[in-house]
């Protein structure tokens, strides 16, 4: 007990409603100010995580926000609550990975890393399913697009923030994720070399145009 | 693109039906045996980089060690297989084949006297490929780690309990005194235009009162003149509007323009509008 | 520890999870059913009840059914005011101007300058966002209501009092009047002098409503 006006057990308390009765993950921020001046929040989350370790409702911490979620293990009861994911093709995934790992990202970098054109659907799909965003403009002639993941990709794969991404550090350590390729380099890149091919470029790059104008409502969008 | 698309799916179609022939459904995705490298499940490899690599780790060494010469003789092997079954291979998978021949045959040379400038190592060249395979493997290993994380919805379930919260409607509006002006004057001038009278009818400055205006004064137009200073005043009460005067005087002018008798120039938009009177073509005739 | 083939910390841990992640509230039997055989459920459920009797999500009982509801005396943290500030309609901004600059105004006059009826929910939707009050009586045949606006008026707007609501002058400034308005346009002072009115009395505030009622009705039917 310090000189805190509104004391510990009451915080975590209305931290456990809050967070229960919220729609989505809840920052520390969010939650401090829908609490009494004087509460200590952080202390308050601490606790009620540790508290919270080995039940069946687990505190976790996904995309920075705080959020209640059934333990891993006890997924096997969930049947009548799951659902099936929709299913990425391998395309996808790898994109996704790409997108994930390497961001913010071009369209012309996925295709180098991956050795082949992206088809038309997959970034759509990933769109669609909220997965990735534009993130900006590579400032580089052309200023491309750039992409990257979205607050909800780190909530469906209950990942606290981005530097959690598995491997993420010794990929980098072993520069893997280094988009630089050496300037003499001449591996046949069919995916570079007839980006003109695609004639739904032109299309594309409208919308994109438009989703960049836009580009900070998008973003809140995300939630 | 479209061909490419096309591609795939036949050859596709036409592995799903050899392993159909040979009733082999269990072709694992990444493992293949040395001497079934046709058995490739070509499902989700879209490209020839994704074939390499799967050729490459049957080498079972890292990537960053394997001997390019050998995935070279693999790859051509899997394409030449691949064209005994008549599989319709993308143009992909043939640039990269020869690409590899030449490679293959420059690391096996000897190494000449005077090395051609323009051209890299081919030691380079083949670390550079076994680079690339390598940060493509590190990708595939990313989407194993991040799909085997707790899945919200599949492993893990978060439930909001929305009923126990009560939305009250904000409080603050969004908008501004301008906009509460806008919406005034909008509606007024609405309005006004609904009040208008068409018997009441507007005096205009009739366009041959402005072409005999305009021929009478064109010999004074020497000079360029701006177009306010051509059109007549309003005299008296209850006459056509000055605006009336301009108007026809302007349309007047771009007649007599028309007909080759004076010229009209405007250095921009919105900017004034000069005339004169045509000068002849050639001077003194 | 009795002969319970599915442990009791597990079954709770279960129920939790299960009780959490529910779409709505969960009989014994309900919950038994998910359950490994052998798990006693009503113990387990006793238990839990306990546990979180004093925490701020608590385990309750409705019709038989089990549910995890925020504890009541938190339910001042769910009132939660939508950060979004409201957006009033083009009709209801355009009568609201009127309103502000012709005050006391009647129904009558409002549609005469708009040209068009006014909707029913209009004058509902600025009366309940505290914008507009009635004012009294017109002394003419029908004593028709009019209408002004309120103090909250003032406040959204930042405006010290009616007499600071811009003029004909600031509109022009502003670009908004066409040049082409007659002459004779005049803009009213709504803090200047206007007919005098009669009050109205609390009492007669029903009646008002019930004509309102009245008049708004027969008058939906005219569209």
């Amino acid at each position: 007990m310090t000189d805190e006006s509104f004391p510990r057990i009451d915080t975590e308390r209305a931290l456990e409603a809050l967070l229960f009765a919220a729609a989505g993950p809840m920052s520390a921020a969010d939650l401090a100010r829908r609490l009494p001046e004087g509460a200590d929040v952080g202390k308050a989350l601490a606790a009620l995580r540790a508290r919270y370790a080995d039940r069946g409702v687990t505190l976790e911490v996904v995309a920075d926000k705080w959020q209640f979620r059934t333990a891993v293990d006890l997924g096997y009861l969930m049947v009548e609550e799951r659902e099936e994911p929709r299913k990425l093709s391998k395309a996808a995934l790898e994109t996704l990975a790409i997108i994930a790992y390497h961001q913010p990202v071009t369209r012309a970098e996925i295709e180098t890393i991956r050795g082949v054109g992206l088809s038309r659907g997959t970034l759509d799909v990933l769109h669609e399913m909220n997965l990735i965003r534009l993130r900006g403009r590579r400032r580089t002639p052309g200023r491309p697009v750039t992409y990257g993941t979205t607050e909800h990709f780190l909530e469906t794969f209950s990942l606290p923030s981005l530097h959690d991404l598995p491997g993420a550090a010794d990929m980098r350590a072993a520069g893997l994720l280094d988009l630089n390729v050496p300037a003499d380099f001449v591996i046949p890149d069919p995916a570079g070399a007839r980006p003109s091919e695609d004639p739904i470029d032109t299309d594309e790059m409208d919308q994109v145009e438009f989703a960049q104008d836009f580009f900070e409502s998008a973003e809140n969008g995300d939630r | 693109m479209v061909t490419r698309g096309g591609d795939n799916v036949r050859l596709e179609n036409e592995v799903r039906q050899h392993r159909l022939d040979f009733s082999s459904d269990a072709v694992p995705d990444t493992e293949i045996e040395a001497d079934d490298a046709l058995v490739l499940d070509l499902d989700g490899y879209e490209g020839p980089l994704h074939v390499l690599l799967v050729l490459a780790r049957q080498q079972k060494v890292d990537l960053l060690k394997i001997s390019i010469t050998r995935l070279a003789e693999q790859y051509l092997g899997f394409i030449q297989q691949a064209r005994k079954l008549r599989f319709s291979l993308a143009a992909d998978y043939l640039v990269m084949a020869s690409w590899l021949a030449y490679l293959k045959s420059r690391l096996l040379l000897p190494v000449p006297e005077r090395k051609p400038t323009d051209e890299p190592e081919p030691e380079e060249l083949a670390a550079a490929l076994a680079f690339r395979l390598k940060k493509l493997e590190a990708i595939r290993k990313a989407v194993e780690a991040i799909t085997s994380r707790p899945q919200l919805k599949r492993d893990v379930f978060a439930r909001g309990d929305p009923e126990a919260r009560v939305i009250l409607p904000s409080s603050r509006l969004d908008v501004s005194l301008f906009d509460l002006m806008g919406a005034y004057v909008t509606q007024r001038q609405r309005e006004i235009a609904r009040h208008y009278d068409p018997s009441m009818r507007v005096e205009a400055y009739p366009l041959e009162d402005a072409r005999d205006h305009l021929r009478d004064v064109l010999p004074e137009l020497k000079e360029w003149t701006a177009l306010d200073e051509i059109a007549p005043r309003p005299v008296g009460e209850g006459g056509p509007k000055r605006a009336s005067y301009v108007a026809s005087t302007l349309s007047a002018s771009l007649e007599l323009t028309k007909e080759g008798l004076m010229q009209v120039q405007q250095l921009g938009t919105f900017e004034t509008l000069y005339m004169r009177q045509r000068p002849p073509l050639v001077e003194g005739r």
